[in-house]
């Protein structure tokens, strides 16, 4: 017991000693190794250290002549905010994080915002796609994704192309950034005069999605949009399938996307998926690695091919070091500076970050684009649909 | 109208399930006075022990609900011995957060093994279809097994000497010692038999829904309000205690928003406690 | 004299960081009826429940048919036939007559004689058999002492030790039982019984053991007993 | 003597049991009326219903004017009736003075912390516990803990006292003095409702005595007139046939 | 009162545990106290309820949340100033106690655990529902918010200090109550309601004045705490996980003693804060933290005060 505590102090000190930064940058983030979001947020991180090690394998960021290493410092958040600021501060303050990387989803990135805001440090955020937290006032927030808004506003496009008068049931996960996405899509519905069958929120947790299945066929709908996270929305996925739901449309946010919801076999069938990036896209780089050359780096990596959570986690880094270089310094002022000004496209498509000083940071550079599972060949794989100029296959209805 | 009676089938046949987790719960809650805080880790069991038979070991899915009793049985007095024995007789705050410790071990443990990902175990069984609605095999199948799960642990419960034995023990403990009961055996037995149950429940559910290490909590939290309907201690409350839980999901879902029926449990479960604090079936402790 | 059946040497027990007995010695020889009296609080009960392993003693000896069962837990040394009817019944309320009797006859010995004893018991006592299925817990008070006892006698006890027989129970009721006490002795069954009735335990019992304060305090046939007056000071107080 | 106390055909039912059947009885200011019978005649359960731990099913109870059927039991004690459990009830993890100060603060005083730590010291002074104080009530001795009970009932400086066999397994000097100890109480104003098995100890306190059998009134009146009738003997001391039966060789 | 040394004591505790932070200019650390301060706030409430009077509340977190869901409502929606609104905030969420605890403090033991889940889990949905208070997707503050206290930096420093009066406060309030009439009245029917009830202690009243004291600090720290963290969402506040966990943090110090639960609190916290950053550990935490706890209850159930008590008594004296 004693020697367990000795070592218990020894490392606790250990840990504590101040990290030796002379030829490296040092970015911190946490990632929720464990809890709810643990599946998106594992793909967000692997992005992200794929990127380190392409980085320090050709040599480093260079900086003024100079060449410095890249070295992540990680933290588990739990898929909760409590300890989230707590960690940003650590990273900062002890880690000597020059630069901070957001966590994965909403709320958390909210929380940690406040953090690097009041210690000045720049934060890209990828995960974080909820327009509401770059609307607080933040300086030095720039984000990657999409915002929320603009999540399905393509699917109900795609979807008015199939059926001018659809009957849509807004099924969705009662957390922020689903609540976000849905809200501003059925908005635009209702607008649009489009028939609103139901619309339910439901726990992160709900496992059982036969009442609300059941309530949508007695309300006749035929499409269905919403979703939430990963577990829910495979758990939602299945049991349409499953009940025969009648409906001919089903897109449902962020769990689609992944490599394993390919798992669900026929039920994911026909699914589509508001997605920052495919692997089919077919941009071309200004900077960094094409996407064929990334997807295939990841796919040797983690024997998985990778969906939009990973390419935004490595798409984080790469406009980070695009800023650092073109700023041929690591102050974070000028840093900042060159995020303001960029312009750019990646493998991951175009970034540009509003400058606007009521939004400071929000993506407005970038557009989604809709992917869908289909069978080919037999096999399970995910087709882009729209828009009509990046599409791959048409869309199944 | 159709509709509502499609929920309540469906309510009906979920609410079987949830019966039988919580029987796990009540039953080692009758016997020993004991709170099981690592029910819904228990569950969590279940549903890997699911997982890793369908996927490693290729057995058809129902073929893991034999072997997930034996296993649960010896796990859950396994558990006994490690956490629950020197809790006997103590106050329900100690037992309490013991098996609140055996659920961090039991959850910590998952985590680092499977992580908190998603798993998906697919069981293919014909489905009913009618006017619209659809039942699935699954939810039928797990149904009817929790009904002859229940059946059976009746029988065990009330004609079998080992099963009158449990009763004896959860009735009045020294005087069952004092007939040459070997109460602290048929203590851990009883143990070993809730966590049977729940980690079969678990088995269940998996073949029903994707699962992640972390989906107990919510059986756990469900299976609270099941016990507290369907009456402390008493496994054939549970039952019909899980069947109105699933019939007020089922039923309450077509006349207000999903997002509401938790604060109608909850409300329920609370106002139950105040009003019935010993349930309506209870066989113990009059 | 007859076999000594239950030897008591010494025994001390106490709950928590109190002390209730000091060193109780008794013997019981087999085939007689002996008593155990003395104050409220003077420690028969835990005597017994010290004996029988309800509860485990500090110290001391418990010799039954030659064997020494001090540190046996209640269960094995009631499956050896060491049975004690607990005071307040202890009934398992919600079971049936007839399931108590089973658990009564929970060991393996006493297993295997289960249908014959429980002819037996309920040839004693035809009033459980009229009510078998009914659960124990809605008797009157005479009728679960009768089960108690009946219950005791399923376990096939070399001896049966009772506590507190009349407790609260109706004088006609305890003469019943009295007469129950008597038949149970003529067949030759083991009693030892603590009652607070003192002119009923020394006209039923051979021996008397009187404590105070959880310490010895005198002991002789029972007819002597009664006879001396220090027992009226140790029992009523008079 | 004015009455203290009166107890109006009360009555209560458990289940099966009739415990208390219509049952009257009158403490008088100043006096100790002795309270008998065998064990579950339903002595314990008429102190239950009169501090408020249950509710008679029928039936009334006037405390000083005031009635007082029914409880709460706090509320009982408020008005001034302190009571000595048979079955110690110790508040075992607090000191022996802080037990009395539970009772001095909540009695019918209802006194500050302060002065109410004063009263207890007091008390636990006259009731002979004065070397140990600060010692937790769960490791006193059965008497020690007995003593407690009586010293934090008297710290609530009640007008009634129910004392339910608080010299029960007390040892002959023991009872000597809490014999002592029970007049000097009675001495000081209080009036006292006991139960108590020990004879001669009733016999010397008691102004009067009801015994109760089954749950009923069987005898009520002077030490000498109880222990005269028959019935009484019948009832409480033994049953002269049983003997009779029980020596009948088998 | 102020005469007892013990008093003192804290009083200086809390300066130190305010200042040292400060001095070293260690926001690392002032982040890592302002968490254990947290908790020790939520624990040593939580105490009274636990420790004096004996009830077990597993959703002693509800308390916490709104709080803090009252105080940003106020800060964003109608401006007031945090001090003011994280007040109102512990005096809304005390009087709903009361009202609460009169009905649920009916039940006892693990009953009355149960319910209090009960009542956690159904305001948190509430919350999700109640759309004036965003929500599921929560209350966000702007960082103009902060500009009464100096800015998000100096914000950061008010709030913990503010933080940190709030858990001396506690702990005051804890040892006040554990020297009044009123907590003499709680311990009694936390050993034995019946007896207690029988000598006077007017239970129904006292446990609901408990009930409603015991959430009058914690709300008025969520208020401080959700302002400092600039968000709340109802899964963060209404967390049941973080409420056991405060109930492992009472009996890990030792339940009933006044500086136990904030031992215990302040020790847990370290603790998980540690295996969660360190590298070795992270994979483990939840193992490692559950196999202690595991062994502290069943080795030694009183907690570390309370052993320490039993090991030396005369220690009673001087620490309560």
């Amino acid at each position: 017991m004693r020697k367990a505590f000795y070592l218990l102090a020894a490392s606790m000190l250990f840990a504590a000693s101040p990290a030796f930064a002379q030829d490296t940058i040092t970015i911190g983030f946490t990632a929720s190794q464990t809890g709810a979001l643990n599946n998106d947020s594992t793909a967000q991180m692997r992005g992200i250290e794929l990127w380190r090690d392409d980085v320090n394998g050709k040599g480093g960021i260079k900086v003024g002549g100079k060449s410095y290493n890249i070295k992540l410092v990680t933290y588990d958040d739990e898929s909760q905010n409590t300890r989230v600021q707590q960690l940003y501060t650590r990273l900062i303050t002890q880690d000597k994080a020059q630069f901070l990387i957001s966590p994965y989803s909403s709320g958390l990135v909210a929380t940690a915002a406040i953090i690097s805001e009041q210690y000045g440090k720049v934060m890209i955020t990828t995960g974080g796609a909820l327009e509401k937290t770059y609307k607080l006032g933040n300086k030095n927030l720039f984000q990657l994704y999409t915002g929320s808004s603009q999540y399905l506003t393509g699917a109900l496009q795609a979807l008015k192309e199939k059926n001018p008068k659809p009957h849509i049931a807004f099924v969705y996960e009662d957390d922020p950034f689903s609540k976000a996405v849905v809200q501003a899509v059925r908005d635009t519905a209702k607008k649009r005069g489009d028939v609103v069958a139901a619309d339910e929120s439901y726990a992160g947790s709900t496992t059982d999605f036969s009442p609300v299945i059941n309530k949508m066929i007695s309300a006749k709908a035929d499409a269905l949009l919403g979703g939430g996270h990963y577990a829910d929305g495979a758990t939602l996925a299945r049991q349409l399938h499953e009940q025969k739901a009648a409906v001919k449309w089903v897109t449902l946010l962020v769990a689609p996307d992944s490599q394993k919801f390919a798992e669900l076999g026929d039920s994911a069938i026909g699914i589509s998926v508001p997605s920052q990036w495919e692997p089919q896209a077919a941009f071309k780089p200004d900077f960094g690695p094409t996407v064929a050359a990334f997807t295939q780096a990841f796919t040797d990596k983690y024997k998985i091919a990778p969906a939009y959570h990973a390419a935004g986690g490595y798409a984080a880094g790469l406009i980070l070091q695009h800023a650092i270089e073109k700023a041929g310094s690591t102050d974070p002022v000028q840093v900042a500076a060159q995020l303001n000004a960029m312009d750019v496209t990646t493998f991951f498509g175009r970034t540009k970050f509003s400058n606007d000083s009521k939004e400071h940071g929000l993506q407005v550079g970038h557009d989604m684009v809709l992917a869908q599972w289909q069978k080919k060949d037999g096999k399970l794989v995910k087709e882009v649909i729209w828009p009509k100029a990046a599409k791959t296959a048409d869309a199944l209805y | 109208m159709i509709g509502i009676l499609a929920s309540v089938i469906d309510g009906i046949l979920i609410g079987a399930v949830y019966g039988l987790a919580a029987m796990g719960l009540t039953l080692i809650w009758g016997v020993m006075n004991v709170i099981n805080l690592a029910h819904g880790a228990i569950v969590v069991v279940g549903m890997f022990v699911l997982y890793m038979l369908v996927s490693a070991l290729g057995l058809p899915a129902y073929g893991a609900v034999p072997v997930m009793i034996v296993l649960g049985f010896v796990i859950g007095i396994g558990l006994y011995w490690i956490g629950v024995h020197r809790m006997i007789g103590r106050p329900e705050l100690m037992s309490l957060l013991s098996t609140f410790a055996l659920n961090m071990v039991l959850i910590g443990l998952g985590t680092a093994w499977w992580t908190t990902s998603p798993y998906n175990v697919q069981v293919n069984m014909p489905s009913v279809s009618w006017r619209g609605y659809t039942f699935t095999g699954t939810h039928i199948t797990a149904a009817a097994l929790a009904v002859v799960i229940a059946g059976l642990l009746y029988l065990l419960l009330y004609h079998t000497r080992i099963g009158k034995a449990v009763r004896a023990v959860a009735t009045n403990r020294e005087a069952a010692e004092l007939c040459g009961i070997p109460t602290t055996q048929v203590l851990a037995m009883a143990f070993g038999l809730g966590v049977a149950l729940a980690g079969v429940s678990g088995t269940l559910i998996a073949t029903m829904f994707p699962f992640t290490v972390l989906s107990g909590e919510a059986y756990q939290l469900k299976s609270f309000v099941v016990t507290v309907l369907g009456g402390l201690g008493n496994p054939a409350g549970a039952l019909m205690g899980g069947i109105a839980l699933g019939l007020i999901e089922g039923l309450a879902t077509p006349f207000m928003p999903v997002s509401w029926i938790p604060i109608v449990e909850f409300g329920l479960f609370v106002f139950c406690l105040i009003a019935f604090p010993r349930g309506i079936f209870s066989f113990t402790k009059a | 004299m007859s076999e000594i059946l239950l030897q008591v040497e010494g025994l001390e027990a106490g709950y928590g960081d109190v002390q209730v007995l000091w060193g109780i010695s008794l013997k019981v020889a087999r085939g007689t009826m002996t008593t155990l009296l003395g104050a409220n609080g003077a420690g028969k009960t835990t005597s017994l429940r010290a004996i029988t392993g309800a509860m485990c003693p500090r110290g001391g000896k418990v010799v039954f048919a030659g064997e020494d069962v001090t540190w046996l837990p209640a269960h094995a040394k009631a499956a050896r036939g060491l049975v004690l009817v607990p005071e307040g019944r202890q009934l398992f309320n919600n079971m049936s007559v007839e399931e108590n009797l089973e658990m009564g006859a929970y060991s393996r010995r006493a297993r295997q004689h289960f249908r014959q004893q429980l002819d037996h018991v309920y040839t004693m006592f035809p009033r459980l058999k009229e009510r078998r299925n009914q659960k124990s817990g809605t008797f009157s008070g005479g009728e679960q002492q009768m089960l108690a006892i009946a219950r005791g006698l399923m376990a096939m006890p070399e001896i049966l030790i009772i506590d507190e027989l009349s407790l609260g129970l109706a004088p006609v009721v305890v003469q019943q039982l009295a007469e129950t006490l008597k038949g149970l002795k003529a067949s030759g069954v083991t009693v030892l019984l603590v009652e607070q009735n003192l002119h009923l335990a020394l006209a039923l019992s051979d021996y008397a053991y009187v404590i105070a304060e959880g310490r010895p305090f005198l002991e002789g046939p029972s007819a002597e007993v009664a006879a001396k007056p220090e027992i009226r000071q140790a029992y009523l107080g008079l | 003597m004015s009455a203290l106390l009166e107890v109006n055909n009360i009555s209560k039912r458990f289940g099966g049991l009739q415990a208390v059947d219509r049952l009257s009885l009158t403490v008088n200011e100043g006096e100790i009326l002795g309270l008998i019978g065998p064990n579950g005649a339903g002595k314990s359960t008429v102190f239950n219903l009169i501090n408020g731990v249950y509710p008679p099913d029928g039936g009334s109870i006037v405390f000083v004017g005031q009635d007082i059927t029914g409880g709460p039991p706090y509320r009982v004690a408020r008005q001034g009736i302190a009571r000595a459990h048979q079955i110690v009830q110790p508040l075992g993890g607090l000191s022996v003075l802080d037990n009395c100060t539970v009772g001095a603060c909540f009695g019918r005083q209802g006194l500050g912390l302060v002065p109410a730590r004063e009263v207890a010291r007091e008390v636990v002074d006259m009731i002979g516990l004065g070397d140990r104080p600060d010692m937790l009530a769960a490791s006193l001795t059965t008497a020690g803990k007995k003593r407690l009970e009586l010293a934090r009932a008297l710290s609530a400086r009640p007008r009634l006292l129910l004392l339910d066999e608080v010299l029960a397994g007390l040892n002959p000097t023991e009872t000597e003095g809490m014999i002592e100890t029970v007049h000097k109480i009675r001495d000081s104003g209080v009036a006292i409702l006991m139960i108590e098995h020990i004879m001669r100890a009733v016999m010397s306190l008691s102004d009067r005595i009801v015994v109760l059998n089954l749950g009923s009134k069987l005898a009520e009146g002077s030490p000498q007139q109880v222990a005269d009738n028959p019935e009484v003997i019948t009832a409480y001391l033994g049953d002269s046939k049983l003997l009779s039966v029980a020596e009948k060789p088998a | 009162m102020w005469r007892r040394p013990f008093l003192w004591f804290i009083v200086a505790a809390a300066l130190v545990y305010a200042l040292y932070p400060y001095f070293t200019d260690d926001v690392g650390m002032r982040e890592s106290l302002l968490l254990a301060a947290v908790y020790i706030i939520l624990a040593s409430n939580l105490n009274l309820m636990i420790g004096y009077a004996g009830y077990v509340n597993f959703g002693n977190i509800v308390f916490f949340g709104l709080g803090g869901y009252i105080c940003l409502y106020l800060v964003t929606a109608l401006h007031w100033h945090v001090i003011p609104a994280a007040l109102t905030g512990g005096a809304a969420v005390s009087a709903l106690a009361l009202l609460f605890g009169l009905g649920i403090l009916r039940l006892r033991g693990a009953f009355f655990a149960l319910a209090t889940i009960g009542v956690n889990q159904a305001i948190q949905q509430l919350v999700v529902n109640f759309e004036p208070w965003g929500g599921a997707t929560g209350i966000y503050l702007s960082l103009d918010a902060y500009g009464p206290l100096g800015g998000p930096m100096q914000a950061l420093w008010t709030t913990y200090l503010m933080i940190v009066a709030v858990t001396t406060a506690s702990l005051l309030a804890s040892y006040a109550i554990r020297h009044s009439k009123f907590g003499l009245g709680l311990l009694a029917i936390g050993q034995n309601e019946d007896a207690a009830s029988v000598l006077g202690v007017p239970t129904p009243r006292y446990k609901a004045m408990v009930y409603s004291a015991s959430a009058f600090l914690p709300a008025v720290a969520g208020g401080l705490y959700f302002f400092k963290s600039g968000i709340i969402e109802p899964s963060s506040a209404f967390n049941l996980q973080t409420s056991i966990e405060a109930i492992v943090m009472v009996m890990l110090g030792g339940s009933g003693t006044i500086l136990g639960p904030a031992l215990g609190a302040f020790l847990y916290e370290e603790l998980r804060g540690f295996l969660l950053t360190a590298q070795s550990f992270s994979q483990f935490q939840l193992v490692i933290a559950g196999a202690l706890l595991l062994l502290i209850v069943q080795f030694v159930p009183g907690g570390l005060l309370g052993w320490v008590h039993q090991r030396w008594p005369r220690t009673r004296r001087w620490l309560e």
